[in-house]
């Protein structure tokens, strides 16, 4: 039971982008981005980021990371609304760095706090 | 007077009709210190309510409260979304039973919206935000708690509106207009005009009745 | 002359969608995304971040932000080679973060010292 | 003897065909501990070396080394491409000048590519990095400066080929592979690895003349 990953961003392409980015370094991690508006625009959007919290929450616990101050609030309130199979945590931690350093401990099978503890310590790139 | 469901439905609806007529202002507060968004985003988000009341009739003040809180949720797009999501969530659970709302009721619902809004976003008097609109509007709601809704209201649009102009000089310490550092002096706060809008239009309508 | 920025990193998504976000804040700042390689992979190209360096650099100088640590020795190099108007300086930064920073301080007039410190002084979103 | 620019051509042709020979495994190394291209990166940068020598003839030992520079920079994508890239360019600054190479100069180049990919990515030995088989293939080289052009690089390859066996208990301080953290101990770094198989390809072009 491999932690998942959501990726809240304004833009669809930043969270696209990362998500593929860690994805390369955790082959076997589920990582939903979760970007933009349903129009397309620059945004936020809550339903996006719940579809993708379900989608990667196979019981081992989902870590959220954000771009902005507003991800971050939709993303708590995502996980408010969660009634999932495991847990759900907002990390605060840069995204990029945060993301790719979770996606491997993941992968390499670290549980929820381990995998939090490796996003928020992600400073920038080794 | 009290507040019924049916007053607060006209009420909402009035709520739109403000955000609509002000929309390109508060575009124009957001891009000098911000993402040049808020009005579309509000506008969004009530319209997106007036929808929901052609579809769904809320059977109480509450549910109304509610209503309003998850479609913004939804469709707002940015930090006024959660923030005034949860403040309209708080007040729907504070208001959760009542068929109608007295003065005290109003005030303990804004109290608790306050409430909603510094738990999602961690803001104080003094950051430059909807905080800085919301807390006076509060303390002055609550000084009237035990007239009428109309008079209640009165009293947190005036304090709302001397608590919007108190955001110009002050530097921004949360939300998108932080990274401006002391660039964000000067500036009205987007949000903290749209929050004095609102309550000013509350008011109106409860005034009108 | 507002310092330009270049956003360096191995997804074309992610370099584009960093360079929506912080355009946003800073529209007038010039932006150039450089990620990914030029045949649509995952990786940094070195012709891609010296196009997009000469493309933003209109005399005051252009920072460079990357994500891994390829891409700021991609970056470096790139820098190296330059023979533009300004000078142009790869900053230590977490990128999404760094990038709003650097681009709402470029906005606003800073030199480029003021965005790069702006930069690497950029913690997680306020 | 000594390298010119003819049998130096042909041992970078050597380059290429043990880079195409070896892309699996070093694909297969970077799968375990970073991002499975290495063997494609080496080769996508190698054959667009082969075809720079299709259309262009190196005058020099120099000009060769820095048409593999900028080749490799260019075209690898990953680490590898600038770490290597300034290796080939500082031994081409190294050997500027030079229409032929002695074993002192190639020494002397070698110790000039160390200190490019150094300065590139600070890395040190111990870091389970290509740093750990350059920085032992320098040193042997050095004490062997005096020798042939084969001798300087048949004990740069040994040395070498220990540097690249020195790495598997390493945990990795740079690089992707610093991700893992303890997780990267019990692999064969797969920059250290392609690092050492270009050395004993020089070495064996050296030797077979
Ligand atoms: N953390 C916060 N706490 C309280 N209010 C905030 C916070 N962050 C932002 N705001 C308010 O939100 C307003 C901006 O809303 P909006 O433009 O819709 O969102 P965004 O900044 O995401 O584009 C600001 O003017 C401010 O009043
Ligand atoms: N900072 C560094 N200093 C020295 N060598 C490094 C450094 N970073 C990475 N390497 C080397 O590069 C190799 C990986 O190359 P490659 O897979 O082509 O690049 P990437 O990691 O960008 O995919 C590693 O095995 C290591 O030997
Ligand atoms: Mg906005
Ligand atoms: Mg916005
Ligand atoms: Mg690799
Ligand atoms: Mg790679």
């Amino acid at each position: 039971m491999t932690v998942g990953l959501v990726i809240v961003s304004h833009s669809a392409k930043l969270a696209e982008g990362v998500a593929e980015l860690a994805q390369q370094m955790a082959p076997e991690v589920l990582i939903a981005p979760a970007g933009g508006t349903a129009d397309g625009e620059l945004g936020t959007d809550y339903d996006r980021v719940c579809a993708a919290l379900d989608r990667v929450d196979r019981g081992g616990g989902v870590v959220l990371l954000y771009d902005l101050g507003s991800a971050q609030m939709i993303a708590e309130l995502a996980v408010e609304g969660h009634s999932g199979a495991g847990e759900a945590f907002v990390v605060e931690a840069p995204l990029v760095e945060g993301a790719v350093a979770a996606a491997v401990a993941a992968q390499s099978g670290a549980d929820i706090d381990g995998v939090s503890r490796a996003a928020s310590s992600a400073a920038e790139a080794p | 007077m009290t507040c019924t469901t049916e007053t607060l439905v006209a009420a909402v609806r009035g709520l739109a009709g403000v955000v609509a007529e002000h929309r390109t202002e508060l575009i124009d507060l957001d891009r000098a210190i911000g993402d040049a968004d808020h009005g579309e985003n509000l506008n969004r988000g009530f319209t997106a309510v007036l929808s929901a009341l052609d579809s769904s009739t809320p059977d109480s003040p509450s549910a109304m409260l509610k209503l309003v809180a998850t479609t913004l949720i939804s469709k707002v797009g940015g930090a006024s979304g959660p923030l005034l999501g949860t403040a309209f969530l708080r007040a729907a659970t504070a208001t959760a039973g009542q068929s109608e709302l007295d003065g005290a009721a109003v005030a303990a619902a804004l109290k608790a919206a306050l409430d909603g809004v510094v738990a999602r976003g961690k803001a104080e008097v003094g950051d430059k935000t909807m905080v800085d609109v919301l807390a006076p509007a509060v303390q002055a709601a609550t000084e009237a708690a035990g007239e009428s809704v109309a008079a209640v209201l009165a009293a947190a649009a005036s304090a709302a509106e001397q608590g919007a102009e108190s955001t110009i000089p002050l530097v921004a310490r949360k939300g998108r207009a932080s990274y401006l550092g002391e660039r964000s002096a000067g500036h009205l706060d987007p949000g903290a005009r749209s929050t004095a809008l609102l309550l000013r239009s509350l008011a109106n309508s409860a005034g009108a009745r």
